[in-house]
This record gives C-alpha cells, structure tokens and sequence, in this order.
C-alpha cells in the first residue's frame, strides 16, 4: 500500500503507559535509532513517583519524551505531536500535553472495563469514545496486546510472557511512521535476549509485526521524514546528566592524576551519580555510601586531606545537612567538589519533580561569611564539562565548589560530540614542596590567593589546620580582630578573582543591545535559548545570557544590562538570580518565575518575553 | 586507575621509620587546658608511647572534633585536623579510606563522640575503619562549661540540669560491642602506667579500637573517677583484666569473679573459691566481653560488681579500608578501560 | 505552671476508650506501595491488634521519617507525622515527653532508623522514652530504589555495591541492647499471627519498645528473610523464644539449645540432652539477651544458630517522659512564682 | 583629706585580671551600685575563649566594661576612661583600649617577675616604667594584695583565702572614686557569705579598706561625681540578652497558657539560655538537652505538633545543623521559634566573639522556597520584647521564627525598666475546633493564611501531615504542578502578609529626609543610635532607621529612603542586610562594615557616616 509521506523538521513524541510495559525502554531505542537517522534530539523520562504503583493506575503511568529533528533541538519539547498510550491512565495523564491536531496511538487493550476503573473513570465512560469524535486529534485505536499475541501465536510462550513484548510492537509501528531504522534495535536485543534465542526471536517478530502494521493497514494514512540535522562532525554518544557529572569528575580525576573519593548519601534524583561512579573502581575510583549526608561530605573532607578529589552529591536536604561541614571545607581551603541535584521543595517537596530553588541556599546556607564557588549545569550533556570544571577549580583554587544540577537534566538525555582525554585542560594540584630549612607554612598564599595542599606522609610539612579562625600565613588558631576581618577578606577575594581567570560574559544569542536582555542559568538553558532563537526570528531585539559560574559571575554583567531597555531572568523559583543581579549590580531585572516541578515550556517563555518588550 | 596518593607522595616506603621521641613530638603551640585537667597526662601518655610504634612520624594524623579534649591534635607535632563537632569519626574514615598507610587517630570527648557524634561512632565500629580512636570522657561537656554529657550519672548536677539529669547515661563499652566493635579498652589519665600499656595495645589492634579514658575534669566534673585511683577505694572498685587471667581483686587480691551458670557474674571470696572456678579472660569471648561491659554499676549500690579496666575485647575482622583497596585491586586485574573508552560507553555514532 | 497541653484539650479522661475496629483505622488514602510488599501485611497486623489496647483513638499518633515504611502514617486514621530521613525518634521523644498522655508510634526502616537516624535511635533507647518502635528491616534502601542499607548482609550486591557491599552490617538487636533498650523484639511480616503476639507485647511495655521487623521488598531485595518462614527451612533456622520456656527448635522440636560454662550458647540434640539442661528464656535477664542477640550468624555457616524471634529483652525502667512530668510536679509543688515575681528576679530598683 | 570633686556626665570603666580574680563579680556589683545611684549604663563582660588558662597569662585575661552617666546610654563605650588592672597580662591586653588622659589603676603585686614573664614582656622590663612617665595617661600603683592581706592580717585566714577577697579592696576604691552607695554590696555579701560570718566580715573589711585608701592616700587627689540619669520612673533590674531571650519565651508561654518545650544542644554563646530557663520548670517549662542540634530542633517540632510552644536556640553551627528541619517545620507550618546568638564564622571561627553574619543564612539557609519571618533583638533587654513578640508570631502565624541575637548583646548587661504581666500582649492560640459533620481540613486557612492547630488528644480532628508537598485545604500529598505553585505563594504570602499588622517603618533618630540614611539591625543598635545622636547634635542631616524585622520588613522603606541623598547600612558583616534592601528595593544602600569579632565603636561609626555625606 502506498502512503502520503510528509517531511518534517521536528517531532514530539511521548510515550506513556504502566510502569511495567517497558516505557522507557522503547523510549531509549528509540531516541537511539533517531540519533543513528541523525537527527538533533533531547529526550526527558517522566518516572511515577512511586517505586512500583498497583499496575493500571494513574501513579503507576511512566512516562518517556523525546523531541527530534533537523533542526537544533535544545529541550525534550513542551507538548508532543504523538501521543502513545497503553492505558487509559496513560492518556488521562498525558492528554493535555498533547497539541492541537496531534496524533493519539491508543493501545484499545489498555481500555477495557478494568483500566478504565484503574484510571478512575466513571462507569460507562470510555474516553476514546469522545476523542473519536474530536477534530482535535487524530485518533488510531490499535489492540497492540491483541495483535502481539496473534504474532506469537505460534511460540507457545505464557500470556505474560507475550504480552511483556508489546512495547516492541509500538516501537515498530512508530520506527516505520518516522522511517527510522531499526539496526540497532535487532543489536540491543541481541545484546539482552541473546542468551534466549526464542525470546530474541519473538521479540523480532513482535518489533516487526509493529512495522508491517503500519506498511498494511489502511487506518494508518501518513507517513514523515526527518531529514538529518547538520551536526557538527564528530563521535556521539547519548547521556543523561547524571552520567555526565560522574564522567566529568572521573576524567578531572584522570587529567589531575588525583584519585576520586565520592562519599554520599543516596537521595532521588542524584543516586544515579554513585551508582555510575561506583562502576569504575578499575580507575581508581572509590565510592563511599555513608550513613548520613553529613558522613558523606566529611569523608569526602578527610579523603581530600589526604590528597584525593574528595567529592559528593546530593539534593536540597541533603544539602541543608552538610551546610556545617561546608562551612569547615571553606574555613580548611581544601579541594571539595558538592554537587547538587535539585528537586523541587521546600522539605520533601516533589522529589521526583525538577525545580531550581537552591541558588541561594548554595551562596548563603551556612553560618558565617563562608563563600565559595558556584557552578550550574545547563544541559544533560553540559554537566561533564560542568563537573570537570567544578573539579578543576575546587583542586586549583584549593577550595569548595559547588555544581548545581536539576532533576531535569540530570534523568534526561542529549546526543552528545564527546570529547577525547586529549582536548580536555589540564588540571595543577598545589602541593606544597617542603621548603629547605624554612618552615612550612599551611596559609601561606600564591598570586591567586591559594594555599598549598600539604598532604600526610610528606616529611616535614607536619601541620595542625581546623575550624577555628587562624592567622594569615602560619595558621595557627588567632582570635585578633583585625586578623580575622584580614581573612574573612582573603577568603571572600579568592572566590572573587577567580572571575579574572574566567572568559568575560558572552552572550548567548542577539545582539550586544536591544529591547530585551533574558538572563538564565542552569538546566533552564534549552527552553529559554529556543525561545530567545524564536523571538530573533521574528525579528525581535532580544538577547539572551546563560550565566555558568553564579559565584563567581563573569566581569562585564552591568555594562551589557546597561544597553538593554528591559532585563527579565526567567527561573524555575520565585527570582533567586534575580534578586542576586539586583543586588549586586542595582539592574532592575524582573523575574518570570514557574514553580511547578516542571520545565518552561518555549511558548510561555516567549510570551512572558514578548510581554515584557512591550511593557 | 589513577596514581594513589602513596604514588604522588615521596613515603619512602622502604625506609624503616626515622626514630623519634616523644619530645618530637611536642609543637609550639602552647598549651590551653586548666591547670590541672586529665588531658595533660594522656597527652604526655600519648606522646611516650608514640614513638615506640615504629610509625613514620609524617604518617601519622590526628583527627578530633570539638571540645576540651578535641584541641589534643594542636598539642602533637604530627598532621592534625581540628574539625566540628562530632564529625572526626566520619571524617577520619574518608581520609583512612583514601590512604591506609597512614596512621590515623581520633580525638574525642563523650559528647563529641557519643552525643552529637554518635551516628559515626558506631558506623565506624561497624564499618571497623583501621583508626585508633581515644574517647576522653570526663562525663562533662567541659568546653561549654559545664552541661552533662550522655555519660554524666543519673542524677548529676549540672549547669543544665539543676534539679538533676534525667537521662540514662550511655555504657560506652557496651554500646561499642553493641556496634560490633573488634576492639574495647579502658584506662585512665590518672594510671599513667596502664594508660600507656593500654594505648600501645589499642594502637597495635587492626581495625577500629575504641579507647575510653576516663579523664577528670577539675573544674565542672572534679573527682568523678577518683575511687578508682585513691589509694582506699580502688581496690574493690577497680579491676584490671588481663587476657588469659583470673579475673581477681580486692584488697591483696582476695576476691574473684564467677560466671555463673545463668550467665550472671557474682563476687566471690578466694578464701572460699578456688581460683580455679574464677572467670578467665578471654579477649576474643565476645559473649564474655559483653557481660563484662555489663560491670557498670552505681558504686553507691551494694554488691556491686567492681568497674573493669584494660582490653575488654579484642579480635581480628577485616578492616573496611583494607576491603576497598582489595576491590580496588580485583577491578584493576582485568583491563582497565582507558578514560576514552569509558567516556565513550557502549554505543556511540558518528557524524561525518 | 501553665496549663498542660491536657487541660487545653477535652481528653475526656474519665471515659473509658471509644471502642473501635481495624476498619475505623483505615484512611482515604490510596495505598502507595508495591504489589507485594511486606508493608501490606504490617500494616494489616498493626490495624488488627491497635483497637485491641484499649486507647482512645484520638491520642495515638504514629510519627515516621522518609523511605517506603515511613508512608505507614498516611494509612492509619489516627494523628500522624511523616517527617523527615532519620528524625522520627527525635520528633517522637518531643511529642511524647510535651505530651506523656498519648500514644506513640515511632515507624522506620532500617535506613531511615540505622543510618541517617542512628544517633536518635541509640538516644532515644537510652532515655527510654515511652514509645513503641517499629522498625520495618527489609535490609534495603526501598524508596531510593535499592542501595544497600546497615542491615543488608555482607557482599551483597546492590545499585551502589556492583562488587558487593563491604560493609559488616549492624546486628540491631546487639545494637538496641548495647544502647541500654528497656525492650526488644523481633517478627516479620510473613507470619502475622507472631507479629499480631509481638506488636501486642510491645505496645504494651512502658519506655521504648523496638519491634524489628522482617519485611520483604519483594522489589529490591525478595527473598531475604524466606529461609525463616519457608517450611523446608524454617523449622531449623528459626527459633520461636518465650519467657520462662526452654530454647527448642528443629523438625518436630529436636534440638535445644544449652549455655556452656564459657558463656557460649551451643545447639544440643534433645536425644542427647534434657530439657532440664537447656537455656530457659528469661526477658529480664541481659546476659542471656546480649548472647541471645549474637544468635546472628550467616545462616550458610555450617554449625550456626537459628535465628531468634520473639522477645529478647523486656525490663522495666523509668521512662524519660514520666521523670520530666516528675520533676515539673515536684517543682510545681514549692511555692511557683508568678510571672511578675520571675521577671523581676532579686535585684530591682526603683526610679521615682 | 579632702578630695577635689569633679562632676562628669558619663564614664568608662574597664575592669581587668585573671580569670581567678573575682573580675565579673566586681564589674556586676559596681554595676547594680551604679544602678542604684540611678545613673544609665550598659555593660560588657569580655571573657577569655578559654576554659581556665593558666594564671597570669594573656589568654587568661577577663575583662568587664561598663559605661555610666547622667546622659543616656547605649552602650558599654567605645574606649575607657579607667582602666584597672590586677596584673600585668590584664594591662598588656587592655591598654590600648584606654583613651588619652584615662586614668590607670594597677595593682603593683601582679607586676612582680613572674607576673611579668607571664604576659611576655621581655625579661628585666616593666610596663608600668614607661607609664610612669607617659603624660597621656594617669597612673596609680596600688600594692593591692598587700594591702588586702595588711586588711585581714589579724583573721588568721589562708594566703589564697585572703587573696580572694583582694577584688573587694578595688571595689571598694572605685566606689569611693565615684561616689556610690555601698549598701547593695554589702546585701551580696551577706547573701553570698552569709553562713559565713568571718568571710563575710573579712570581705566587708577589706572593702572598707579600699574606700578609705581613696580618702586617705594623697595619691587619689581627684573624686568624680555622677548626676542622676533622667531615666522613666518605673521599676528595673539589670539583665543580659540571654536571660531576657528566656523570660520573654516563658513570658509568651504564661500569656499564651501554652508550656514551653525548649529543646535545644549547648554552644557558646547560647547556652545559657538553656541554664535560665531549667530554673524554671516550676511554671511548667520543659527544657531537653538533645543529643544534637538536629534533635534539638526536631524535639521542639514534636513538642509544637502536641500544642506546646516548640522553641530551640543555638548559634551558626548549630543552625546549619537545624536549616532542614526548619525547612519541614516551614512546609508543617506549626509554630517554632528558632533562636540563633550569632557568633564569629564561618565554622568554629571565634566562638567568644560577635558578629552579624547569618542573616543571609536566616533567609536562605534551607532549601527551595521556604520563607519564615525574621526578628532582631537590639539590645540586651529588648531581647525580651524580641523573644515574645517572635513566640507570639510564631503562635499565632503558625510558622517557624527566626530570632537573631549575637554575642554582644547576649552578655552584656543594661537596666531594664520590666514590664508586668497585665502590660504584656494577649496571644492567642488558633486551636482548630470540632466542625460538626464537617471534615476536618489541616490546610484550611484564616485570612491571615494562617491554619489551624490540630492537636493529638482532640476527637475528630485526625489527620496525617509531613515533608511531602500538599494539596491546598485537604493537606494531602499532592504533585499536582498548578498545586504546588500555589502552595509556593501562600507560604511566601503568609509571611509578607504579616507586615499588614506590623507597624509600618518609623524612624530611631532625625529629620524625614535629609544628606544621609543609617539603616541598622540587631545588637549595633545602641552605637548606632548614639553616634547618629551626635552626628545631629553636631548639626548634620543624618537619620536612622533601624529594623527590628527583617523579614517581612515593614511598609514604607522605599519611600523613606528616597528622600535622603545617601543610604548607609552599618553591619558586623560583609553586607548583607545591604545587600537584600539593594534587591528588594533597588535602593543604592552602601555598608559600613567590620568583621572583627567586635562591636562598633561609635567614633568608627561617626567617622564613616561623616565620608559619605561628604561624598
Ligand atoms: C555543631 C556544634 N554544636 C555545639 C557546639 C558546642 N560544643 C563545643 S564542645 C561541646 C561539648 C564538649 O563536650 P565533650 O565532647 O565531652 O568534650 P570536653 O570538652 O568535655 O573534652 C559542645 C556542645 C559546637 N561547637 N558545634
Ligand atoms: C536527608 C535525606 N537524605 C536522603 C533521602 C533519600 N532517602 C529517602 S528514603 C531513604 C532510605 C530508605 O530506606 P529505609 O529507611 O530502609 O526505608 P525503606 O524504603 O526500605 O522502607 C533515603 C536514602 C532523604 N529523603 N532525605
Ligand atoms: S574544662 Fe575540664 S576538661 Fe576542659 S580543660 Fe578545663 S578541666 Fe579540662
Ligand atoms: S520498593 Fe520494596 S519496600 Fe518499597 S514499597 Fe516496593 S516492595 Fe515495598
Ligand atoms: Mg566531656
Ligand atoms: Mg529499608
């Protein structure tokens, strides 16, 4: 049969249905094949935030969204075009993130008597039966467990074993509507069932019999191509941003020739960073799960004592028990890397929800003038360079730095032109060289205001550091009062100057002045970097400022302010940078702030833009 | 694998360690005790028996936490870290994880380690981290001046409690056998002699020892611990276990104890009962040591059962830094991946 | 004194509690954990014995921390707190002393309890705050999808230990005892009828109760805890104690078990020996409970001990909560200054 | 012999010796007498950081300051007027805190060798050589531990025991030097000696002998006389900040018929308020020593669930510790009032000396948005007002407090002029009733978006609540994004809300415009305000604002600061109450700022308002 075949530049589409039918997975291979069309793509889980909800009910859908194109994708996308449910919890969970004219692929085995009661709908009530007849959407109601049975009629496999497969139907049926290839779906099954040959076979069969269903039935009518999306040449791989911070500290632990100690205390969204990590012992790495937060940052603490990257990860509670030991690390001027994936609050919050409120929380949650370094991800992939950064400067400057990363872009995922050992900087550690005949000094300082890393086992260099405020140079324990203001100074212009050694601000996209200048940071990257792309598209004077170092930020902020008419800082919380670039600079930057636990979609922000230039 | 930190660091591992004596020891710090506190003599006990260790006086680090006690690292010319207020236990297994030849060493108080540190304590016990740990406890927090601590007696008269404390005071050794301790010990500041016996045997045990010495504290907690040091109480209300001995006191020895067959120990007279039938010793009896950590009457009651000092226990499990450098070890026997290789993973495309 | 929070409320002291049926304990709430779990069941047994304590409904509250166990309180209609990781005990020793007339239930994983919350958990034990603990052991880190946690064995292989946990787990009863608990217990979720007896006895104690409980993450961690009630092993890995009743398990009851002269508990052929010889359970005898909570062993130990269910320990002590309304009633009893008189202090004087 | 008398309006005293030299007995009875001839004063004992220092050494050095006169008083003065020194370490660590003319009263028996060595002077010199000869100052050597022991030569006392009694001999000198009244002096020691008559006399003995060495010995020429301070008819006593922060919690909880549960850990400088109110278990308050601070907290957070006022108290550190327990009392909103004595960070810093850095930390300190209000006590008898007004908010608000004190004012003394009980403010608890039928809502709200108490022990009113994020009304766990949102704004409308009943800003001091606005907080109040005092006295246009709270801030300040030319915000810090007024107003506030563990003195204050207006 032929069919209409229609090109595309972009696609969003999502994948919902129990946790149990394998979501994610035909999402991940999905958003494989894609990359192999080659395709620009961002992809975003959206996990029940139970473990395992009673199957067919609205916590138990699992979620899985992926935005792709020939064009530079920077987000998973705000609403889909497709939309592909297994039940009918599925769709009443994700129907209103389906745009206008969109495509529905329902499962009709997900809508019988039982899920329908799962999903609460009232009795009698089948919400296909009214979509039928909305011109909003297109609906094609498919029985995808039926139709999986009938093609392993043959195998005489269990009912649950059979009815496991039915994700590989939709996986074929939505590869044949997009055209994608399906190479290297055949490999990953080899890879996982390639033990089970029966198994690997039926699951061929099912991932097929998806694809001839659309080649064959006339309900499905259209077909879309992509074309490839020009890519800077290079090797990909596809990341989540947890993956990425653990490889951006394993590879700064490699160019420094430092061993990685990572002490931390699982919590949701940042234990994917030890369970990474904790895979590459081979390299040295040593993973330390402690018994509480603030065990976690004080191991990391004694082991960057002893000379190792001491690291450690965590979200906001987590982040709130170790404010004290922080407070230590800033007062002991050692290397420590804190990594914050933050979810949304205050308290237990949302845990499973994405949110950017512990930007103050990372410049002021500790007792005491206790600066430090500050650093955010903006993007899955950005978070190795973030990390390595991080790392780089908490060695090199011999001091706490904190990576702010989001459960946003920390579960999801990007194609990503990794970098080779070779390209990556270097990284000095300042040991201290045991000095003839002098006496070693701990707080002794070089041009950048770093002491030396003097590490036990070298002769000589015995010395006694703690929390207690201590004397310029020789650190011993002063209670005198010009003393200490001298260090709180110190330790305040350290942080500071780490700004001469930064690249000034650089915008992002636009031009140097105009109407409007956005200033992000962040995971919030993506979604406000296409929307600035959009709005210079029809031609308006916006520009756009991703800030990667919060603290300290590049020179140059209140000079570019100046030469914008309106400066707006959209954040995911109620203006935390906001209220730090007023105060820092007087620049009268408005926030525009969403605070659901969820992403900017493109279109508020550039409403909120386009509002703004004609306020 | 990354270079360890003893491949960055000349440790001259060959060499025997230089000899050093306890004068090396003694930085130029002055010292801010009272005049009169029990941490002048362990600090003295500790700075003799050091040098006997045969240890690399650059290997060695102290660690402590907050409190009177915690300021013992400024005191010994050795890497010292003064850290917050209960953490040194935690802290002290991130550095011994991350370099096992050095010497660690954790300073601590009652409440540093059992009150606010208490989490850690016993995660370390546990975890059994290769660090010699000595628990000053005076049953005071002195550094703030005078609040009880979770080892003051029930009853105590403190600037916080003035009609008394309600709390039942912890049991140092038995919460430590509790956490799994390989190792319990207890001295004192005031028994220069077997506090130096004791800290040579904690420093030799693998794994964590717990040392607690009991230390006065002049001025908020004076004389807490005298009747087991003035000459006419110390005799029944101490005694001094030895492995593979009777367990004997009193004045001339006179009196022994049983195990009886409820498990209960009972005071017996040698007049009466052979030394045969005493309880021995047995440092690796963990049923034994725990029953022993039980001696901790109110002295005040009758028939109470004399306080035990010296090593309560003592055996060999692995040490968890031990433990991860073997992983370590295992995982670097078959072929490590290069950092490409790893930042590559498993699937990977190109764009040409 | 001000008033009590009692004379603010209508506690209705004098009427005897409303009755009320498991039914009235359930909530509107939708049951959030997997199909499966060993919670469903704890939560079944904990709703039937609850309406058997004779309270009033309305002054039971159940105070939890964070992980899978900790949702309980939404499913139990009665007051409830779910607190933050690891901080139960410490909100519940509030809760408990401003308010002694009411019941509380502190629910927490062996994460939320033994890690984060250590320190609370060995404070609380030694104050014996009148409260009953429920500590769900399913030796896994549930909600955070499956670390390994203090209790998980040895090796065990979890998303943060691919090469097997290093860590020597906590034994947490030799922990509670070791904290000086007035009471300890142990049942699972598999054998409600057992967990229905204990939860009833440990209500009931006066000062904490800690009720371990065995419960299977059928998710992260299944199986854990089936050789205890698994009818091909559980007859000789697991021994059912009682107060006053010999040590007896095996197939048909045939082995026993006998305390040696060195303290040590060793399994005897009840052919052989009689019961007359065997270690009688005794709950307010600490040796025995100590030597009793050792029965720990790796049940692939050949020659090892069953593992004890049942009450270990259960003493009478008085409780933090009662010895804070003591002393405020002997203070109320001198002569209570009023306010003026408070903030007017000794030394006032007067400008005309 | 008669003596010249010469009348002032105000002095300085400073009291210093060893630590075993009776000093902060004398300093507080020479303050009661002072007290009692009804002139003004503040005080300001300044204790060594250590425990017990060896005798005769600098770091065993205690001082204690006092400032007196016929004028108002706001402070413990800038530099003395007198300073009386017991031994040599005591004049080495004080002399330059003498202003020029000042009079120095030494006594010769703590100069002798070992005295000398002892406070390092190099061996063979005597600091009192040199003074003997400078003409800007006045000195008296007074051999005055042999003068004691000549006193009570005939008691057959013990050398130490005599010695004791040498502060007495002072005492008494400097009351007849300043003309007070003994009589109070002479009721301490009988309450003190009263069981023991000989001391008793002997201590009377040797304080006579002190008062008649001023009228006999020609050296003392010059006598000083004090008018009466104009001070508010009433009733006072003498209180420092700690125990006024305790009877303003217990005065709330007997106003409000709440108990008080304090829960709380020691740290310096805040556990004495710990030590006052276990005094006070008679009216029914219930303090516990936790094992932690996090215990602390969360035991009041259990206390406050159960109806009792919850309150806990610390210092930095031990607010790191609290911020994620503060964060779940925010999300609860269930009164607790958090008391944080500030002192010298970051870490252990300089746990003996002020600072005003963690206001930052009171904003931020906790992650996601989790606001609560913020109130500063100014001196140490306002820490009573403070105290209760922070109870009664956080009662009647239900919502965690912060309540910021500081080592300065913590310790220091002030006459307090008490009010009663019937003066005090009603507080009213929001015990949630019974509805009849009606289900019971936790999350229901007044119109203060206050809602109500449910407590354990009430029929009917059952209901589970925690960390977790909550649907508005029901309380129910709820990740609905629009929910969330809104519960973001109610928590922070909640607290700005609050400012509608707080009286809208006032100015301290001056003109409603002028050249230049002070804006000040916390315990700088008093050296504010006298230097802002004097400053219009000499004619300038100078005013002050200072703010009690701090968050919600009262109405009213952009307004205010518009009219003055330039804004200056002194702070013990690096800025930061500066710097929210710069991002909450974009008001271009500039700061004054000292970080050495010590006050404002008022000439520094005076000279840096002067630059600015000149600027
Ligand atoms: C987080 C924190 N809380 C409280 C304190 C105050 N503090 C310092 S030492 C100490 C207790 C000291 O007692 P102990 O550990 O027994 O030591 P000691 O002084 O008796 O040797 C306390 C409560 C602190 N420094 N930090
Ligand atoms: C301060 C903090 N750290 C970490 C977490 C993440 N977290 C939630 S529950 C949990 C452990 C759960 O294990 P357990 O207590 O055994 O309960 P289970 O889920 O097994 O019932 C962790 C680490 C958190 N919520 N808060
Ligand atoms: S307060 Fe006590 S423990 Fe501290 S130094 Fe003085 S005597 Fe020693
Ligand atoms: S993860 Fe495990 S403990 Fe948690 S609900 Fe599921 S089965 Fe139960
Ligand atoms: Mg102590
Ligand atoms: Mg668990």
């Amino acid at each position: 049969m032929l069919k209409n075949i229609e090109a595309l530049d972009q696609v969003v589409i999502r994948f919902a249905g129990d946790s149990g039918d394998g979501i994610q997975l035909i999402g991940s291979e999905f958003s494989m094949a894609t990359a192999l069309a080659r395709n620009d793509l961002g992809t975003f889980p959206d996990f029940p935030a139970e473990i395992r909800a009673p199957a067919g009910t609205l916590p138990g859908v699992s979620g899985f969204q992926i935005h792709f194109g020939s064009v530079d994708i920077h987000t998973p996308g705000d609403s889909c075009n497709v939309l592909v449910v297994m039940n009918a919890a599925a769709l009443k969970k994700n129907i209103d993130g389906l745009s206008k004219g969109g495509i529905i692929l329902a499962n009709e085995d997900g809508f019988d008597i039982k899920n329908l009661k799962l999903a609460n709908y009232p009795s009698g009530v089948n919400p296909l039966d009214d979509l039928r007849n909305n011109k909003d959407y297109q609906l094609h109601i498919i029985p995808i467990t039926k139709l999986t049975r009938v093609a392993l009629s043959t195998y005489g496999l269990g009912t649950k074993e059979t009815d496991r497969s039915k994700n590989m139907f939709i996986l074929g049926l939505i590869c044949w509507m997009y055209n994608r290839p399906m190479l290297s779906i055949h490999e990953f099954l080899q890879r996982k069932f390639g033990k089970h040959p029966v198994i690997f076979q039926a699951n061929i069969d099912v991932l097929n019999a998806g694809y001839a269903y659309g080649e064959t039935t006339e309900l499905m009518a259209e077909r879309y191509t992509i074309k490839p999306a020009k890519m800077p040449a290079g090797k990909y791989r596809s990341i989540t941003g947890n993956a990425a911070t653990a490889l951006g500290m394993l590879a700064a632990s490699v160019k420094s020739g430092l061993q990685l100690f990572f002490g931390t205390y699982p919590i949701t969204p940042a234990s994917d960073i030890l369970h990474d990590l904790a895979k590459f012992k081979s390299s040295g790495v040593i993973t330390f799960q402690a018994e509480d937060e603030i065990a976690a940052v004080c191991s990391a603490i004694g082991a960057s004592y002893a000379g190792l990257i001491g690291a450690t990860a965590s979200s906001g509670p987590g982040l709130d028990l170790k404010s004290e030991s922080i407070g230590l690390a800033v007062m002991l001027e050692q290397p420590l890397v804190v990594i914050n994936v933050q979810r949304a609050g205050p308290s237990t919050g949302m845990p499973t929800k994405t949110e950017q409120a512990d930007l103050l929380q990372s410049f002021h949650g500790r007792h005491g003038e206790a600066p430090l370094p500050i650093i955010a991800a903006n993007s899955p992939s950005d978070c190795f360079n973030t990390a390595f950064e991080a790392t780089k400067i908490a060695i090199e400057y011999m001091t706490p730095v904190i990576m702010l990363s989001d459960g946003y872009i920390a579960n999801g995922t990007e194609p990503w032109l990794f970098p080779s050992e070779l390209e990556l900087a270097e990284i000095n550690a300042p040991f201290a060289k045991v000095i003839d005949g002098g006496k070693f000094h701990p707080y002794q300082r070089d041009e950048n205001l770093v002491r030396k890393w003097a590490i036990p086992g070298v002769k000589e260099l015995e010395n006694r550091i703690g929390g207690l405020e201590k004397e310029d140079v020789t650190g011993n324990i002063s209670y005198d009062a010009k003393n200490h203001e001298l260090m709180v100074h110190i330790r305040n212009n350290k942080v500071k100057n780490i700004a001469n050694n930064l690249p000034p601000v650089r915008l992002d996209s636009g031009l140097d002045s105009g109407d409007l200048l956005v200033i992000s940071w962040g995971g919030t990257y993506g979604s406000v970097k296409t929307a600035c792309l959009q709005l210079q598209a029809e031609g308006l004077a916006v520009s756009h400022l991703h800030l990667r170092w919060l603290n300290p930020m590049p020179k140059g902020i209140p000079e570019l302010a100046s030469k914008f008419k309106h400066i707006v800082v959209p954040e995911l919380n109620t203006g935390q940078l906001k209220s730090i670039l007023r105060s820092e600079y007087l620049i009268p930057a408005i926030g525009f702030n969403k605070i659901q636990g969820q992403p900017f979609t493109i279109q508020e922000l550039k409403d909120s833009f386009k509002t703004q230039i004609n306020n | 694998m990354t270079d360890t930190v003893a491949q960055h660091i000349d440790y001259k591992h060959a060499l025997p360690a230089e000899v050093f004596t306890a004068k090396d020891l003694v930085t130029d710090q002055d010292v801010r005790w009272c005049p009169g506190c029990g941490d002048y003599s362990i600090l003295k006990q500790v700075q003799t028996i050091v040098p006997q260790l045969n240890l690399h006086k650059e290997k060695i680090v102290f660690v402590s936490g907050i409190g009177c006690s915690s300021r013992f690292p400024y005191y010994m010319n050795t890497y010292g870290l003064h850290s917050i207020h209960g953490r040194a236990s935690a802290i002290a297994t991130g550095l011994k994880v991350a370099n096992p030849d050095l010497s660690v060493w954790v300073i601590t108080g009652d409440g540093d380690a059992l009150s606010i540190g208490g989490n850690h304590y016993i995660h370390l016990l546990r975890r059994n981290v290769d660090v010699n740990l000595l628990l000053f406890n005076n049953q005071i927090y002195g550094l703030t001046k005078g609040q009880y601590s979770p080892t003051s007696v029930e009853g105590q008269v403190t600037k916080s409690t003035p009609m008394g404390s309600l709390d039942h005071p912890f049991n140092p050794a038995a919460l430590s056998l509790g956490a799994d301790a390989s190792y319990f010990a207890r001295s004192m500041d005031r028994d220069p002699k077997h506090l130096q016996t004791t800290l040579l045997s904690s420093a030799k045990h693998k794994g964590t020892s717990v040392l607690e010495i009991y230390q006065n504290c002049n001025v908020f907690n004076d004389g807490a611990f005298f009747i087991y040091t003035d000459k006419e109480t110390k005799a029944l209300e101490a005694i001094f276990v030895e492995d593979g001995k009777p367990l004997i006191f009193g004045e001339n020895n006179t009196k022994g104890i049983r195990l009886n067959a409820q498990g209960k120990a009972e005071i017996v007279s040698l007049e009466e009962t052979s030394i045969n039938d005493l309880w021995i010793h047995d440092v690796k009896n963990i049923d034994k040591a725990m029953i022993l950590s039980r001696f901790y009457d109110d002295p005040s009651d009758e028939n109470h059962l004399p306080r035990p000092f010296g090593v309560f226990y003592d055996v060999e499990r692995p040490s968890y830094d031990d433990q991860v450098q073997f992983q370590l070890q295992i995982a670097n026997a078959t072929k490590v991946p290069t950092l490409d290789e790893i930042i590559a993973g498993n699937n990977t495309w190109t764009i040409e």
